[in-house]
């Protein structure tokens, strides 16, 4: 992928905000116990945050490769703030396609400008991977529906102004096909939340929705009846590679302090940098994310041209953040004891990569997709 | 390796007391943050330090296969408190070979018994791994030294009261020649602590030392004159071993629980562990820490025999500590999301175990020793 | 594992026998395309063969570890002719257990003088590693039994004196417990063999063995009817330890090759040694090698204890090949394009010790054992 | 890389005979002693030598990108073969760059209809990688220059009809800058050959080349004096990308074959691809070749569009042939005994592919080009 000039304008811009705003942040911002809505209207404020989005709903109607660079750029400076921007994106496009008028109109908007937060909630305690298992029940009641159930796993929990539930209209034997999905706002009486202790990605406030009897209007109902998993489902292979993408902008940040450092740093009156028993394994480390950056950037491309790309996408998935992970143990590693102290951000990107080893199906449903994809139901066991 | 009944029973008591006591409270010392010097007394007084030392000074007078079995026991319980029989039966030994009678009647049954605890002083802050190049500054002035300079990564410096420390007694251009050891006794004047950020093995309080005209007297000098350097390497050998054997004591804790995971929880209707996308990885981490686990030991039979082991030691010390990372990772991942939380004690593994991948000489300096003992001075580029 | 002075004696005869004898004609026997007789029978000679059987017939009355040292030993000069040895060590063990005392008497003081070699016969075309499933017949005919079917993938088909055939005295629903063992004496009719084109280990002679109407009298019958398939499970156990330590010999000697080139040739002005590039791989495969040796000894002296040892030896038997393969390769490579022609062994060990990433249970049977030894039935699938 | 429609027409040109016609005789090939010039001419017929090339001189005019997409197709079915694009489009490239017009207009169109080849001669006995330090010499004398010395390590050294041949006109202390590329043609007195026993690629006919009074006409010079070194190795960046992707082709086809094996091949009553012990590595491997396949074609793009690219092509060459002989190994193993037997293609890719983990610069090379992008001098110790 070699970046066009309106993509390398953008580009430079994320870049920019994210080197001098963001990276100088990072630590601190694992401390803090909530979403930073500042940040976030600062990105709004750039047109980081519509990237693929329509301009008639104050997007820049780029492609998905556009957004990509931006969210690669940003998880340079932020694993976790750059997951604003595929937050967003994934999530009005999900409205704009499904959500009546009236909800696309008051809320879209508000999410472009980085001012109101929407979570996705659909993962349940008995679910993981296995999500066609809903059991969240939405029972209809005159105009409305009655929500009873939890969800877990749920990034942004903790923060998210709105919510995009997935519930069970239909019977359990339905499967995937009785789930039908509705907008919730924040403040609706019944829902209440818990944050998860989480290892890394703490701003986003991983935790569990609480549903007791949560009256939703029918006309917040999106889609048709039965139609919710499906919905959701459409986006997910898309957002893989831009989550390999995150993966590679933090990597590709330990990468470069480490290589600063084993150019600066002398042991045996030498750059370290001249032992290849250290250069070689940054050099490796280079080689693979590069590698997997192009892979993301050309499964984003297939998306763009309209072609099949769910095996490029679990690739990317599986690949990325794993890879990401064990180069940035290396560049912690290259720095020494130091770089085991908490000064210097590479314990935070290990611990803040790895969530995404787990989060939106594991490696192991990612190969389990490939194998499917190359033959078949012979590949599946259950 | 295949324990003695005599070891069995050592083992026995040590693993007793590593999964009844240590490791139900491995997080809650870490949040502590402190080093718990009761405990310290507690495995004196059940015989878990000291194991390879002379029964007159209050050791067991077992080999040191034996101390590598404790070791073992105890880090499946907490990696950081099986660090401290590793000290004492360390720094116990060098005591023994150089101090005056009367400091080793006096402080290695305190060392032993838990009261007490030595660090060991080399590392400076320009030095790293290039410990030749040491500055600290020790001027003879009548019957004593004064030592003027900073020790820094040093361990326990936090918590130590007894302290070894090399010193320049010799010209700068002497390199490891000039070096020399000193014992410094518990309530020595001039003596300045710091205690660093780490990522992890918090509680053992890694930081600086700082000395301003610390007196010591003439006959605490261990060993010759210029002979210091000499002296500690041997020690490392032994302590190699005895690390990479915490390590797959951590590392079989984190197995252990992710085998029980993968055969309770339930995915696509049967236990996870019928997978063997789950089941494999854990079985080649058994398998990889089953390998290290008797090099270590093979290890310490030589030292036992009398053999050369350096070569050994070094492969144990690189292999132990990375291979325990990456099992423990894969662990972690087996418990999904459960697993990337602070419920479970493997992210804190993890933290722990790579400060070793660090310390006492990284996997390169491991790797230079292993090639220079096959090519000799082919192998040496500085 | 440190050897006894009697098995630093032998180990210093197999080691001379190895470096001196095998190892200069390694690649020509396999240019010979053809099993050497005569160098059985000098093994046999020189006491190589047997280690572990009784004095009274023609053994050493050593121990399974003494047997473990030849076999490396043997092996860093020929990995396929250090084959023989594992041979008759395995299968003499299942006729003294098994076969009447005539037979034994007979047989295997012939095999262990490398008179004779014996062929175990298991697995089928339809068979692989599913052993129970076996479909050669063995029908009842008076004080006989009849044979008919097809072994394939047999080790030293082509050049076996004697064999030991599992058969189907039960009904095929029967599974593992139909099954049988027959010894089946030299020179007996209805036998014909075949060759296979593989890529390794050609003077082994893996092939197939036709058995068309082969009578065998029922004293032959190997243990209790139906019983044939739990003995030599037992001794795969043995084996598999034997195995690994084949493939340790091999690549040690690849690696030995490998140092004594980084020494000797230069670049840039200095011995490639220096470069840190080259180096450091060599060190880890000698780490590497030398922690799945001390296992394989490990596993060995567990057996020799009377202790369990399903998993330990499931461990080499997955480890060691693989870990050789990809030792041997980085050795090759250090060698540049020299190490990629004929000239240098290396190639020919990758492709004899690939064969045992294959042979006698690959390594995915092997990590499902370590699965099941430790989460029981909850590993199993199928 | 989503190819254009007429990348996509010249791609299932060359898919279609790389499938029915190098497929189905690649391992006959293996067999030959001499390049196959009929193979060569039908592929200069279909168009696929001169891709890259103008169209003034028979060429295609395309961009490299499509060079590549030939190349990885060539590749699929013979890895070897799949070298002589790269080396017609590459070596008729230099001669219009730097050779006089005589040269240009007799021999190219000959090398594009596959009827002749040429062999760069550039590496020495005492040279290797450190390419800049060449001894053959050529002395001027009158018009004529005569040269003396020996190459080795070339590439189709038994077949070539013509050569560029690197001779030192200027002293050596002059380094690269005294070094001067001759157009030599075969049947030239004086020069004599001989071909080397590789472990693969032997259709290449790797070789020696002796130059003993060779006399070659002033006029034949390609090049000014003492540009030679720099001409050539403006190729090679781009080349590099190419190699990665005969690798990936290589690598595909193994892949493609093990995923059919593992549809049909059944073991305890299913498919094996239904073992995710089976599945997965093969997903794994799916993954890193099209990670890699993704990055050389960007580094094709990046040459396209006359960006800097000497970085990712190092990487591609220290990637693609490792990762393809592992993968191909893995192949290999699927198909348990079968795959080890000379019937299967994967023994003779990896022979041949590993090949190309030493060839034009070994990945140490590679890594230290890497780490110099990213470092500078602070990489190089020599």
């Amino acid at each position: 992928m070699i970046p066009d000039d309106d993509q390398k304008a953008l580009g430079e811009a994320a870049r920019k905000f994210s080197r001098e705003v963001l990276l100088p942040g990072y630590l601190k911002r694992d401390k803090a116990t909530c979403w930073d809505r500042d940040l976030a209207r600062e990105m709004g404020g750039l047109g980081l945050l519509g990237v693929s989005l329509p301009e008639e709903v104050g997007g820049l109607g780029e492609r998905s490769v556009t957004l990509g660079i931006v969210t690669e750029e940003l998880g340079y400076g932020d694993y976790n703030v750059s997951q604003l921007p595929i937050n967003v994106c994934l999530n009005a496009s999900i409205l704009l396609r499904s959500a009546p008028k009236h909800i696309v109109e008051e809320w879209v908007p508000q999410m472009l400008t980085g001012d109101k937060l929407m979570a996705i909630c659909l993962t349940e305690p008995r679910g993981g991977s296995d999500a066609a298992n809903i059991q969240l029940r939405a029972h209809r009641s005159g105009d409305d529906y009655i929500l009873n159930g939890e969800k877990t796993s749920i990034t942004f929990a903790g923060d998210a102004d709105i919510f995009l539930v997935f519930a069970r209209t239909g019977t359990v034997e339905d499967g995937a096909k009785g789930v039908t999905a509705f907008f919730v706002t924040e403040g609706t009486k019944g829902i209440s939340r818990s944050r998860f202790d989480d290892v890394g990605s703490r701003i986003i406030g991983r935790g569990s929705l609480f549903f007791e009897d949560v009256v939703v209007p029918a006309r917040n109902r999106v889609g048709d009846e039965g139609k919710g998993f499906t919905q959701v489902m459409q986006g997910f292979d898309y957002s893989r590679a831009l989550l390999g993408l995150q993966a590679c902008g933090a990597a590709q940040a330990s990468l470069d302090e480490a290589w600063a450092y084993a150019k600066e740093r002398e042991a045996f009156g030498r750059p370290i940098g001249q032992f290849q028993g250290v250069s070689f394994p940054l050099a490796e480390g280079e080689s693979k994310i590069a590698a997997i950056r192009q892979l993301c950037y050309h499964t984003l491309e297939l998306r763009d041209a309209g072609l099949e790309h769910t095996a490029q996408s679990a690739m990317c998935k599986s690949m990325g953040p794993e890879t990401a992970f064990n180069v940035i143990h290396q560049c912690l590693l290259t720095f020494g004891h130091y770089g085991w102290t908490m000064e210097t951000a590479h314990q935070q990107r290990m611990r803040d990569v790895m969530g995404q080893e787990i989060g939106d199906g594991t490696a192991n449903i990612m190969k389990q997709i490939i194998s499917r994809s190359r033959i078949g139901r012979a590949a599946i066991q259950y | 390796m295949i324990p003695t009944e005599d070891q069995s029973a050592l083992q026995e008591a040590a693993r007793k007391f590593s999964r009844e006591v240590l490791l139900p409270g491995y997080q809650q010392r870490e949040r502590d943050d402190a080093w718990d010097r009761e405990l310290g007394r507690e495995m004196g007084r059940l015989g878990l330090m000291g194991t390879d030392l002379p029964e007159e000074l209050g050791g067991l007078g077992q080999d040191s296969i034996t101390t590598g079995i404790i070791s073992e026991e105890l880090a499946y319980g907490d990696f950081n408190v099986s660090a401290l029989p590793v000290n004492v039966s360390l720094n116990a030994a060098i005591l023994m070979r150089h101090a005056p009678r009367d400091v080793i009647e006096e402080c290695v049954p305190q060392m032993i018994s838990g009261d007490k605890i030595m660090a060991i002083c080399l590392t400076e802050p320009r030095g790293g791994s290039d410990a030749a190049n040491l500055q600290l500054k020790a001027r003879r002035k009548g019957d004593d030294f004064v030592l003027n300079g900073e020790k820094t990564s040093i361990t326990f410096a936090y918590d130590a009261d007894l302290f070894l420390v090399f010193v320049r007694t010799g010209a700068p251009e002497d390199g490891a020649k000039g070096v020399s050891a000193f014992f410094i006794p518990e309530g020595t004047k001039g003596i300045t602590r710091t205690k660093f950020d780490d990522v992890g093995s918090r509680i053992i309080g890694r930081g600086s030392l700082f000395f301003e005209d610390v007196v010591v007297p003439a006959r605490y000098m261990l060993g010759d004159e210029g002979r210091g350097f000499t002296q500690v390497m041997q020690g490392f050998d032994y302590s190699r071993a005895l690390i990479a054997l915490q390590c797959c004591g951590a590392a079989q804790a984190s197995l252990d629980e992710a085998w029980a995971y993968s055969k309770e929880r339930e995915a696509f209707g049967r236990p996870i562990g019928q997978f063997q996308g789950v089941s494999f990885p854990l079985a080649e981490g058994e398998s990889n820490i089953a390998a290290i686990r008797q090099l270590s030991y093979h290890t310490l039979a030589l030292r036992e025999a009398g053999l050369e082991h350096t070569k050994e030691a070094a492969m144990c010390k690189w292999m132990g500590p990375k291979t325990a990372f990456d099992v423990i990772h894969q662990c972690l991942l087996t418990l999904g999301h459960y697993g990337w939380t602070h419920e479970t004690p493997h992210q804190q593994r993890m933290r722990d175990v790579m400060g070793l991948e660090i310390g006492d000489g990284t996997a390169g300096v491991m790797k230079q020793i292993i090639a220079r003992q096959k090519i000799g001075r082919a192998a040496i580029q500085y």
